[in-house]
């Protein structure tokens, strides 16, 4: 069985390339179906590895089997987390394919299929990021993924945003990128070894930590956690994810940004959790203390957005927040807390990008001023934006609920209020334009200076919309069905828990499954989330920026060098926060 | 320039040239004796018939790797294709063909030959001396547009069919997976390289799958590099959009 | 001069790194910032190959020397820098396609003008 | 003696860096770029790399500047074309 | 002691410092001079490395750099002929100096290799490095009536 684990990797970049060569004269139908084989036979194969995880498995590519404990080839991994992302991020495509059926107007000429294969090429380079046991793979398909994701971001290149947003996300992912392989080089100079368990072991047997173990951490964690959005790494996300096609956005927002999550847990379990790595206590403080910085400012400049794709770009900074403190507190329950948590939000956060698409192509805005009570009509749409800002806020029995209830307890105290807080901010946002654009409530709010508005955008299909295709309703409908499952569907969450703590947490067990607390702070947070839209639609003046807020929303200036700047300040700030436990040591 | 963004700079640049500095003076001294992989990479080559150890490790070892190198290649000329497609607003303008002066024509029309020629011995001796596919690859592609400097624009294109390029491009990635696969239906594993005999230490037939995955490459990255070059030189100097003039005034 | 050997390659990398940093962020010309990063870039050749030197060695290559009779240097290093080198040059073009269409849109190419996305 | 062609060429690398970065005008910076990549060529053959080496000398002093070279003519292009009928 | 490296640690040296120096200053025509310089600089230099460590394997990155060096000087050449436009900078002494490293270089290998296919290889770098450096220094000096255009 483990033997097909690279295929996750080879089936859709065969799929991807085979269209290319055969090309120019293929039907775009003929590509279209191609992707949706290729992508949902690829889904299908995760699930079964993803079926069969227990044990977890381990693949050699090449059959460089280890001799003595060492070898000189390519692990990847096949436990329940690696494939869980891999599966994830294969359905979400297989979502996005069936979403943007027929859906751009005029494909390349003469390269039909280049959506389609760019699209393929995105799934096996999250596929083979999720699964890479091997440092500098991990860093291969990393860059695979920003390298596709990059393309497709300024796919639109009559959109001056779009392009605009493209070049910013790449320059701060390379330079991230580029950050993380100066990691990788110091941890082999130490070690002499790649694969991320050897360089656990190699760092284990040299003894406590030091300045070089403390530089790697944070150059490698520096290009993972801009990928995951992290405050101060953060600003390319909110520029690129609200100028990209809807299809990708609900790639990039719903699993790639997760990914960069998934890979910081990853590395810190397996090569930097031993004693020659970063004490425990250092992880905490800096990965707590980035995670609520990271969820508080996504929190705030989400609810005051009024460009829908930016707002939800925010709310997706804001969860990633969460993400980070509930692995940050290294217990087994946080872990199956965020695992949930991250399947959950994926559904969401893409079943209302498919929803701010459909008014887009429908109206040609995606802005909450300009569309005030114009989207009436849309009944189904706005009725799914709503259930999908629910299940932001974590109303049980959203899988998002449960996911967040457990990771509220386990982070405990003062954190739980955090976590009650950013996600009825974020549902609350998302209210607030399910309000104002679908049912027309309130008076229509005044614009204010420093901000980008939603309006002029070109739609992606040939012209405006007259009435919704199927494809585009039903696809969100499913999502939020497949959201609400994970929370229902008994022993789900069990099922969760138990493969993620044999993978990591070193061999504790913990259950996740809903308990009164989590439902009545589930409840509280929907709760808080419709008073706050609610006061924001009715009493506008009440909820309007703060004078503090303001200097908050100049630092997201659109220079790409002052982003540069930023991940600089990032990297010096990982350093300060996880520098106490290097001296002790 | 903005103050701000000076401090953060000054600020962020300090503690990473800190961070970088105290790391350097932890790290092994400078042509150390431990490089345990890299003993281990020797000895896996040495076994397996491959004189260049390099490639050994990118097209055996860590093969791997190079098939998602392949793959970033093949996704950035999609990419290309798709960020400088001709828009509606666009067209396209003939340039003039260009005046070359005699000795520069004669000595681009030289040595396209022979870089051609050069181009394709680094790769066929990919897995014996230095070079290999990718290196031998973008030779290749750049020999091809000693056409532009010795004649001009239209030469190069006619004998530039970019359809072609563009399979090839393809073709070869899928050909790369194809022989991975094949070791995975043999029933050892993905990319293994025990289908073919390792041949005789230092001759061009040796180190089984080594030659096949190296020539894929090889194909790749020409076609890729023609690919995108030829974008690029269609941007630089034919399309034109509606605020352009021809050029030349 | 021996001790500042055992430290100069990885010191230079390490300065290479942030020189290019710094041109990136006060870049006035956005093909500029794109060769910055590739100076960014150039850091990580150089400071994978540092750590792979062995004093004394040569290239693992044996089609001219007899496998054993010199000490080589590490080939894994070289191996990844080559990846490395591909990745950085696809990367390059992508973000100078992008750079060009930016150009088209916004009718400039300086980032202190570029001010439609903020907030 | 293998030691001193070592620091040379870094050093050599190291102020061809900084001149990249200095010149801040594209055209200028290619043409810096294109000395960096031949004499990081060097350097990789004297760190014993020549694979690296090799592929340096093709990416670095060919490919990328001439990239570079083109994306700064089509922006000029543009450029000049505007002002002329400013 | 290796009396080859030390040659070409003063070629990298004293060639990589001149080079530097022009390509950063001065007009477009003496940057791109500059360019051209550091082809003719490092590939004797390397020619010398390949004898110094004894690696006759070595010689294919003199190769490739005495194809494509010239090439990418002829392109920028090419590129920036607006730029050019009007100047005329001669350095015939450089270039025909630059010549003479390459000659003696490629001479002392040939030397040291001896009669036979290393041989071959090494005279078809020394035409290649002397003819490039000789063509792109001619065309940047306005010998030829105009190497612009489309």
């Amino acid at each position: 069985m483990h033997h097909l684990l690279p295929l996750l990797v080879a089936v859709p970049l065969l799929g991807a390339a085979l269209p290319a060569a055969a090309g120019r004269r293929l039907p775009r139908a003929a590509v279209e179906i191609t992707g949706f084989v290729v992508s949902g036979g690829t889904g299908a194969l995760a699930l079964l590895l993803l079926l069969n995880s227990t044990p977890p498995m381990t693949e050699w590519v090449g059959g460089w089997l280890p001799v003595g404990g060492q070898s000189v080839g390519i692990v990847v991994l096949g436990d329940g987390p690696a494939l869980g992302m891999a599966t994830l991020a294969s359905l979400l495509t297989l979502a996005a394919l069936a979403y943007s059926w027929r859906y751009f107007d005029a494909p390349p000429h003469g390269h039909t299929g280049a959506f389609t294969a760019l699209m393929l090429l995105f799934q096996g380079a999250m596929c083979g990021f999720a699964l890479a046991g091997d440092l500098f793979n991990a860093f291969v398909f990393f860059e695979l993924m920003s390298v596709v994701a990059y393309a497709l971001t300024g796919y639109r290149i009559d959109e001056a945003r779009a392009v605009q947003g493209a070049l910013t996300f790449g320059v701060v992912n390379s330079l991230g990128a580029y950050a993380m392989l100066m990691g990788i080089a110091l941890l082999y100079a130490r070690t002499g070894e790649l694969g991320m368990s050897a360089i656990g072991r190699g760092l284990d047997a040299h003894g406590g930590p030091d300045a070089l173990v403390l530089a790697s951490f944070v150059l490698v964690m520096t290009g993972l956690l801009v990928k995951a959005a992290t405050v101060p790494f953060h600003f390319w996300l909110p520029d690129a994810h609200a100028v990209a096609p809807t299809p990708v956005c609900m790639l990039l927002s719903g699993v790639m940004v997760e990914l960069g999550v998934y890979g910081a847990w990853r590395v810190y379990g397996t090569v930097f959790a031993g004693p020659g790595g970063i004490p425990a206590a250092d992880l905490t403080r800096a990965l707590v203390t980035l995670g609520i910085l990271t969820a508080a400012v996504g929190a705030v400049m989400c609810w005051y957005q009024r460009h829908i794709k930016r707002l939800l770009a925010y709310s997706t900074i804001a969860h990633t927040g969460l993400f980070l403190v509930g692995l940050g507190v290294l217990t087994p329950e946080g872990d199956d807390g965020i695992a949930l948590y991250v399947v959950g939000h994926a559904a969401v956060k893409a079943a209302l990008f498919a929803c701010a698409g459909v008014l887009l192509d429908r109206f040609g805005s995606v802005d909450e001023h300009a569309l005030h009570g114009r989207a009436r009509s849309l009944r189904a749409t706005g009725v799914m934006f709503a259930i999908g800002a629910l299940g932001l806020a974590g109303l049980p029995p959203f899988g998002t609920g449960l996911g967040k209830s457990v990771a509220e307890e386990a982070a405990g105290g003062p954190l739980t209020v955090g976590y009650v807080l950013v996600s009825a901010i974020t549902a609350g946002a998302v209210l607030r334009v399910t309000a104002r654009v679908f049912l027309g409530l309130g008076p229509r709010p005044e614009d204010a200076e420093y901000e980008t508005s939603g309006s002029g955008e070109e739609p992606e299909t040939g012209g405006l919309l007259r009435r919704v295709p199927d494809t585009m309703t039903t696809v969100p409908a499913v999502l939020l069905a497949a959201a609400l499952a994970v929370g229902v569907a008994p022993g789900f969450g069990d099922l969760v828990a138990r493969s993620v703590n044999e993978a990591g947490s070193g061999g504790a067990h913990a259950s996740a499954h809903w308990t009164a607390p989590g439902v009545l702070l589930g409840l509280a947070a929907t709760a808080l989330a419709v008073i706050l839209a609610a006061l924001a639609v009715t009493r506008p003046t009440w909820l309007a920026a703060p004078s503090w807020a303001a200097p908050l929303r100049r630092l997201q200036s659109g220079h790409v060098g002052d982003y540069v700047a930023w991940l600089l300040v990032g990297t010096t700030l990982l350093g300060a926060l996880a520098l106490p436990g290097v001296l002790g040591g | 320039m903005n103050r701000l963004r000076l401090w953060l700079l000054a600020v962020g640049g300090t503690g990473l040239a800190a961070l970088l500095v105290a790391a350097c003076l932890d790290l092994p001294r400078f042509g150390g004796r431990s490089h345990p992989y890299g003993d281990r990479a020797v000895h896996a080559s040495l076994r397996r018939h491959i004189a260049n150890t390099i490639a050994s490790v990118n097209f055996d070892q860590r093969a791997y790797d190079t098939l998602g190198e392949m793959s970033i290649l093949f996704a950035a000329v999609l990419g290309c294709v798709v960020l400088l497609r001709q828009t509606r607003d666009e067209h396209r303008a003939p340039p003039e063909p260009a005046e070359v002066a005699r000795p520069v024509r004669r000595y681009a029309l030289l040595v396209l030959p022979v870089a051609l020629v050069t181009g394709l011995y680094v790769i066929a001796h990919g897995q014996l001396s230095p070079g290999g596919g990718f290196q031998g690859g973008v030779v290749a592609a750049t020999a091809l547009h000693l056409l532009y400097l010795g004649a001009d624009y239209g030469a190069l294109e006619r004998v530039r069919p970019l359809g072609v390029y563009e399979t090839t491009d393809a073709l070869a990635v899928s050909s790369y997976v194809v022989l991975g696969l094949a070791g995975l239906l043999a029933g050892t594993a993905f990319l293994a390289n025990t289908l073919l005999p390792y041949g005789t230490f230092n001759t061009l037939s040796s180190g089984g799958t080594v030659p096949l995955l190296n020539a894929a490459v090889g194909m790749e990255v020409a076609g890729a590099a023609t690919v995108l070059l030829a974008h690029f030189l269609d941007q630089a100097v034919e399309i034109e959009d509606a605020t352009e003039e021809e050029p030349g005034k | 001069m021996s001790h500042a050997m055992d430290v100069l390659p990885y010191l230079v990398a390490a300065y290479v790194f942030l020189t290019g940093c710094y041109g990136l962020a006060t870049s006035r010309h956005l093909i500029h910032a794109v060769g910055c990063l590739a100076v960014c870039q150039s850091a990580t050749y150089i400071l994978l190959l540092a750590v792979g030197y062995r004093a004394g060695g040569t290239a693992p290559v044996f089609s001219d020397i007899e496998p054993g009779s010199r000490p080589v240097v590490d080939p894994v290093v070289q191996a990844l820098t080559l990846t490395d080198i591909v990745v950085g040059a696809t990367v390059t073009a992508l973000l100078l396609a992008l750079v060009l269409q930016i150009a088209k849109r916004h009718g400039t190419v300086d980032p202190d003008e570029l001010r439609e996305l903020r907030g | 003696m293998a030691d001193a062609v070592i620091v040379v060429t870094l050093l050599l690398t190291a102020a061809c860096a900084t001149a990249a970065v200095t010149q801040r005008d594209p055209a200028r910076q290619a043409l810096v770029l294109s000395v960096l990549g031949v004499v990081l060529a060097a350097l990789f053959t004297v760190l014993q790399a020549p694979d690296v080496g090799l592929s340096q000398l093709a990416v670095g002093s060919a490919l990328t500047p001439l990239l570079i070279m083109l994306s700064v003519r089509k922006t000029r292009r543009r450029g000049r074309s505007k002002e002329d009928r400013e | 002691m290796n009396g080859w490296i030390l040659a070409a640690t003063l070629a990298l040296g004293g060639g990589g410092a001149a080079v530097l120096w022009g390509v950063t200053t001065g007009p477009p025509a003496r940057r791109i001079l500059a360019q051209n310089l550091a082809t003719s600089a490092v590939c004797p230099a390397l020619l010398l490395l390949s004898q110094g460590y004894g690696r006759p394997s070595y010689v294919d990155l003199a190769l490739l750099l005495a194809l494509l060096g010239p090439v990418g000087t002829l392109v920028f050449a090419r590129l920036l002929s607006d730029d050019l436009a009007g100047e005329r900078p001669s350095a015939w002494g450089l270039t025909w100096t630059a010549a003479g490293l390459g000659l003696a270089a490629v001479v002392a290998a040939c030397a040291a290799a001896g009669p036979g296919r290393a041989m071959v290889k090494l005279l078809v770098i020394g035409v290649l490095l002397i003819a490039g450096n000789v063509i792109a220094s001619r065309a940047l000096a306005g010998g030829f009536r105009r190497v612009g255009g489309g």
